[in-house]
């Protein structure tokens, strides 16, 4: 009776997110392929955008600006063997990218033939879905510039 | 504005592996053969059902050494009667589930009341086990708060408890 | 999920007239984590909750977490330590199917486990079946004075209870609790901190916590150990010796209709099997003698882990005095009240309105 | 400060995965042992504590049945955090602080073998931004070890040596899972898992639980031959998101090790460095000179208990003053991905 197996039980919900304002003006951006980040009080620009400034709590301002979707590599990890859920399906880099205009860094992928090509500081551009949905995932990921 | 994203759809989808315990496999084995056993605490005695392999009272640990039988008959000693469709539950029918002590413990089981229309359950009612089936040697899965690898309860037959005699059982049970 | 955390905050800082800045640490609750599908979201709503550069803390004991973040939020006060602390608790049940996830699975709900208790309570106090109803109609009728409440439901009688239809015998619909979405946030200061408001503070008179384990024969779901011992360490530290006179009201968790005469023997305020008295002559009534849960309660909203600190802040309210229509007159002193589990986590505060 | 000392710690063997004991099991002969050491039944306990995470073993309430591990009957004065058992200990020694309790049973545990955890601990991330892209530990790691890379002097033999080193001194704990006389020339050997990061530099999975007793004043010096007293304990966390923050810096460490006095004549430091990157980066928030040693017992790198892996950095810093006659330890617990947030706390011996 020691050799039975161990039953795989999987624990599966659907959530279905409200957004509030900031992150519903985000998503519907991406779905209409546009990049937009807000500022905060202080003048600091968040791509993505938050109700908040995250360092203080205090509201963010009303003010948005629209980022064109090219921007500087902060960071980057290399992932040669994707698992399920990750952003692409083949070898890739997961990267914290400073779009331009932006004072925040957004953590996607970045996609280059070999990861002899990656290296902090590089420049990338994002590649953008034909079907967007109003997700994260409406950028395929960024390549280089 | 109306086409704004307002929503984000994800599902959240985790495998687990929680291999069972040697109690809990033993357990599953005695219900197989339609037997029930437990684990009786050799500090205090209490009996525990499925046996957990410890006893949180005395917080000691337990072992096959302290597996004992113990019969599947029992008292009805509460109940109530559910609309399965007003608690996102499988079926459609209105169904009673109850707790059953059984005979010569303080054990109280849960589980549905099978083999009586729900408007003649009362406390009292002699019940037995209705047994699972086992799927490949394992327990069905099921959750929530009925017995494990007990389906339900049917009445026995016998004559019933009396009031006094389910509130002497209740008392019973309460005591440290 | 953060700006319903933040309604609640942004609220109880401009009742305090307070900013971010003024908070030194943050005590946050909520029930599982499974509800709202993120494995301890306090790390990404800390930054929400202003939590950035701060001390912060997760509670999770069930159903009465609410209650234990208010708790804790206090004692850090207590210490010495921290001069401004907020306590936020919060749950987001519709973005998916939480019955799921209470269940375990498909054989049944949370109603199910605690009517089988109900049906015990009725057999053993000889309590006629309409009390249940009555605290229902009462619990809907002060949810009308109470403009946080969820359920509201305008004329509502015995009679419309009655006809609800039967959920878990014996417990009707209406006297069920909805599942709800909510937050609630307390801010706690030092006694040289209390700010400047016209409104005055609630002094915190005691406070205690009781667990009993669940998986063992000798418990009481009817009248627990725990919630007897919780109470009983609360008045200690309240030098109460008579609860029912010397509280002047309370908010306890009554997520169906029979709790409340159950809870009303557990909690000392009558004597075992006469809780459903109180209720049969309208004692707990909002214009009684010792109104229970004059805001509606936990039937008339139940976000689950918000639940337990909104009873603290409603009981805070109501020594302060700014319960607004729902303000039970001339109140002193009131009791805060969660459970949760398997009626196995109790958690109690008492408030006042005059420093202990 | 009501002074508050450790008098008792206990952990279960740390292992990849615990196949014959469930919860309850793997955790009631910690705390038992822990009871023992200290010498107090369980009816002279005031407070009970307990840290854990419902989405380890996937099912809610993780919690209610370790209750089941402490003699909740009768019921007990308790409270749980759904965090490391580290920040159950700073609840209790609050409870202690003012007076509500004279005596505490701190206890963390989890099986992390029950899930993925790179896939369990994603559901740790903002539901909005980061989880549903799919982003693991190993990778978030993997970014921050690159910004410490980027940023700083430090080398990738440097993580090395740190990996190495952790599997080198855990060949003297008994309770530790990942055990090698290992050089960091053969780990710098190793092909990347998520480059900058080698197996090696990461931690294992395992499965533990840990308990602890506080007592107050000087009843602890009846109950336990050398007493760690709690002289200083602090948390932090930082913002969330990771595009937020620099992640080659530890700010919440650097505030919480200033605010306990980490940088002053720690001989022995018990820090859950997950990935051996952040070794470094918290020695440096902490000041720790080169004289203090690191984590003797292999830490988190040798195993890694989640919510059991901090309170055990705090069992481990108090058997350096027990048992190794050290005086002045310091130990760090963390939480949620890249060092989000940080506990630190100072123990000294009489």
């Amino acid at each position: 009776m020691s050799d039975t197996p161990v039953p795989i039980d999987t624990v599966e919900m659907p959530y279905v997110r409200t957004l509030g304002p900031v992150i519903s003006r985000f998503f519907t951006g991406l779905r209409d392929g546009e990049i937009w980040a807000n500022k905060t009080r202080t003048g600091k620009v968040q791509c993505p955008p938050f109700e908040y400034d995250p360092y203080t709590g205090e509201s963010a301002s009303d003010d948005w600006v629209q980022l064109d979707g090219t921007g500087t590599v902060s960071s980057w990890a290399w992932v040669e063997e994707p698992l399920r859920n990750h952003l692409l399906q083949e070898p890739f880099a997961w990267c914290l990218i400073r779009l331009d205009g932006a004072d925040t860094d957004l953590v996607h992928a970045v996609r280059v033939a070999d990861k002899g090509q990656m290296a902090t500081g590089m420049r990338v551009e994002a590649r953008w879905r034909d079907e967007r949905i109003g997700h994260l995932r409406d950028i395929e990921c960024f390549e280089p510039a | 504005m109306s086409d704004d994203v307002k929503v984000l759809n994800s599902v959240v989808s985790l495998d687990y592996e929680r291999p069972p315990t040697r109690a809990a496999r033993r357990y599953t084995e005695a219900v197989g053969e339609k037997r029930l056993i437990a684990h009786r605490c050799p500090e205090c005695e209490r009996l525990y059902t499925p046996p957990k392999g410890y006893c949180p009272v005395c917080v000691v640990l337990t072992t096959d050494e302290h597996e004992i039988e113990v019969s599947p008959e029992g008292v009805l000693v509460s109940y109530t009667v559910t609309n399965p469709d007003k608690l996102h539950q499988q079926g459609g029918k209105t169904s009673a589930r109850g707790d059953v002590m059984l005979d010569g413990t303080r054990i109280t089981l849960m589980g549905e009341l099978d083999g009586v229309e729900a408007a003649d359950v009362h406390t009292g009612m002699r019940m037995r086990a209705v047994w699972v089936e086992l799927e490949d040697g394992r327990l069905p899965s099921s959750g929530g708060w009925g017995a494990v690898g007990i389906k339900g309860w049917e009445p026995t037959g016998e004559p019933d408890a009396s009031r006094e005699e389910v509130q002497e059982l209740l008392k019973k049970a309460g005591e440290s | 999920m953060p700006g319903l955390l933040r309604e609640a905050a942004t609220r109880a800082l401009a009742d305090a007239e307070l900013e971010w800045s003024d908070i030194d640490a943050v005590v946050f609750g909520k029930a599982p984590d499974l509800f709202e599908g993120v494995m301890r979201p306090e790390l990404f709503l800390n930054d929400a909750m202003g939590g950035a550069g701060k001390p912060m803390f997760r509670m999770h004991t069930a159903g009465s977490v609410g209650a234990h973040t208010a708790i804790f939020g206090a004692h850090l006060i207590e210490s010495g330590q921290y001069e401004c602390v907020l306590s936020i608790a919060f749950e987001k049940q519709s973005e998916t199917d939480t019955s799921r996830i209470l269940g375990g699975g498909s054989r049944g709900g949370a109603g199910v486990a605690f009517a089988s208790s109900i049906r015990q309570y009725i057999e053993k106090s000889g309590a006629p079946p309409h009390i249940g109803p009555l605290v229902a109609v009462k619990d809907r009728l002060n949810a009308l004075k109470n403009p946080h409440a969820q359920l509201k439901i305008p004329g509502i009688d015995i009679k419309m209870v009655e006809e609800s239809e039967m959920v878990v015998e014996p417990l009707r619909k209406l006297e069920c609790c909805p599942t709800s979405d909510g937050a609630g946030a307390i801010i706690f200061t030092s006694e040289k901190r209390i700010p400047k408001t016209e409104r005055p503070p609630a002094w915190l008179h005691g406070s205690s916590t009781r667990s009993e384990a669940s998986g063992h024969p000798s418990r009481s779901w009817v009248n627990p150990l725990a919630g007897q011992q919780c109470a009983a360490e609360a008045y200690a530290q309240a030098g109460i010796t008579n609860p029912l006179e010397e509280l002047d009201c309370a908010e306890i968790y009554v997520p169906f209709s029979w709790f409340e005469p159950m809870w009303l023997e557990n909690l000392g305020f009558a004597e075992e099997g006469q809780g459903w008295k109180m209720v049969d002559d309208d004692i707990t009534a909002f214009d009684g003698a010792f109104p229970v849960n004059a805001s509606g309660g936990v039937l008339s909203a139940n976000a689950i882990g918000a639940a337990g600190l909104i009873r603290c802040a409603e009981a805070a309210m109501q020594v302060r005095g700014t319960a607004g229509e729902h303000q039970v007159p001339d109140v002193r002193r009131a009791m805060g009240h969660a459970f949760g589990g398997a009626s196995q986590y109790f958690a109690i505060w008492i408030v006042g309105s005059e420093k202990p | 400060m009501r002074d508050v000392a450790i008098v008792a710690f206990a952990q279960s063997p740390l292992v990849r995965r615990q196949t014959d004991f469930d919860e309850p099991q793997m955790i009631m002969p910690v705390v038992r042992e822990a009871y023992e050491q200290s010498g107090l039944d369980r009816s002279q306990i005031d407070f009970v504590c307990s840290g854990s995470a419902d989405y380890l073993a996937g099912q809610p309430f993780a919690f209610i049945r370790g209750l089941d591990a402490v003699g909740a009957w009768p019921p007990l004065s308790e409270s749980h955090v759904e965090m490391d058992g580290a920040w159950a200990l700073y609840e209790a020694w609050m409870m202690l602080q003012i007076g509500h309790a004279d005596t505490a049973l701190v206890y963390g545990f989890g099986k992390a073998s029950a899930g993925n955890m790179r896939e369990v601990l994603t559901v740790e991330l903002d539901p909005y931004y980061l989880a549903p892209t799919g982003i693991d530990c190993i990778s978030t790691a993997g970014l921050q070890a690159r910004a410490l890379l980027d940023n700083s002097d430090y080398t990738e033999r440097d993580m090395a040596e740190v990996a190495a080193r952790s599997r080198r001194s855990a060949m003297s704990n008994d309770h530790a899972q990942v055990k090698k006389d290992v050089t960091a020339e053969e780990i710098l050997a190793e092909p990347y898992w998520v480059d900058p990061l080698r197996p090696s530099d990461c931690p294992p999975i395992t499965d533990g639980a840990a308990a602890v007793v506080l007592v107050a004043g000087d009843r602890a010096r009846d109950l336990c031959e050398r007493p760690a007293w709690i002289r200083g304990i602090d948390n932090r966390i930082e913002t969330h998101y990771f595009g937020t923050r620099d992640l080659s810096k530890s700010p919440s460490t650097e505030v919480a090790g200033k605010t306990v006095g980490s940088g002053d004549g720690i001989e022995v430091a018990e820090i859950s460095s997950t990935f051996s990157h952040q070794e470094l980066i918290l020695k440096d928030a902490l000041g720790l000179q080169d004289s203090t040693e690191i984590n003797p017992s292999g830490g988190p790198l040798a195993a890694n208990p989640l919510m059991a892996v901090g309170l055990i950095r705090i069992g481990e810093a108090f058997n350096q003053i027990k048992n190794n006659g050290k005086q002045r330890v310091l130990a760090h617990a963390t939480s949620g991905h890249c060092l989000q947030q940080n506990l630190v706390c100072v123990l000294e011996g009489d």
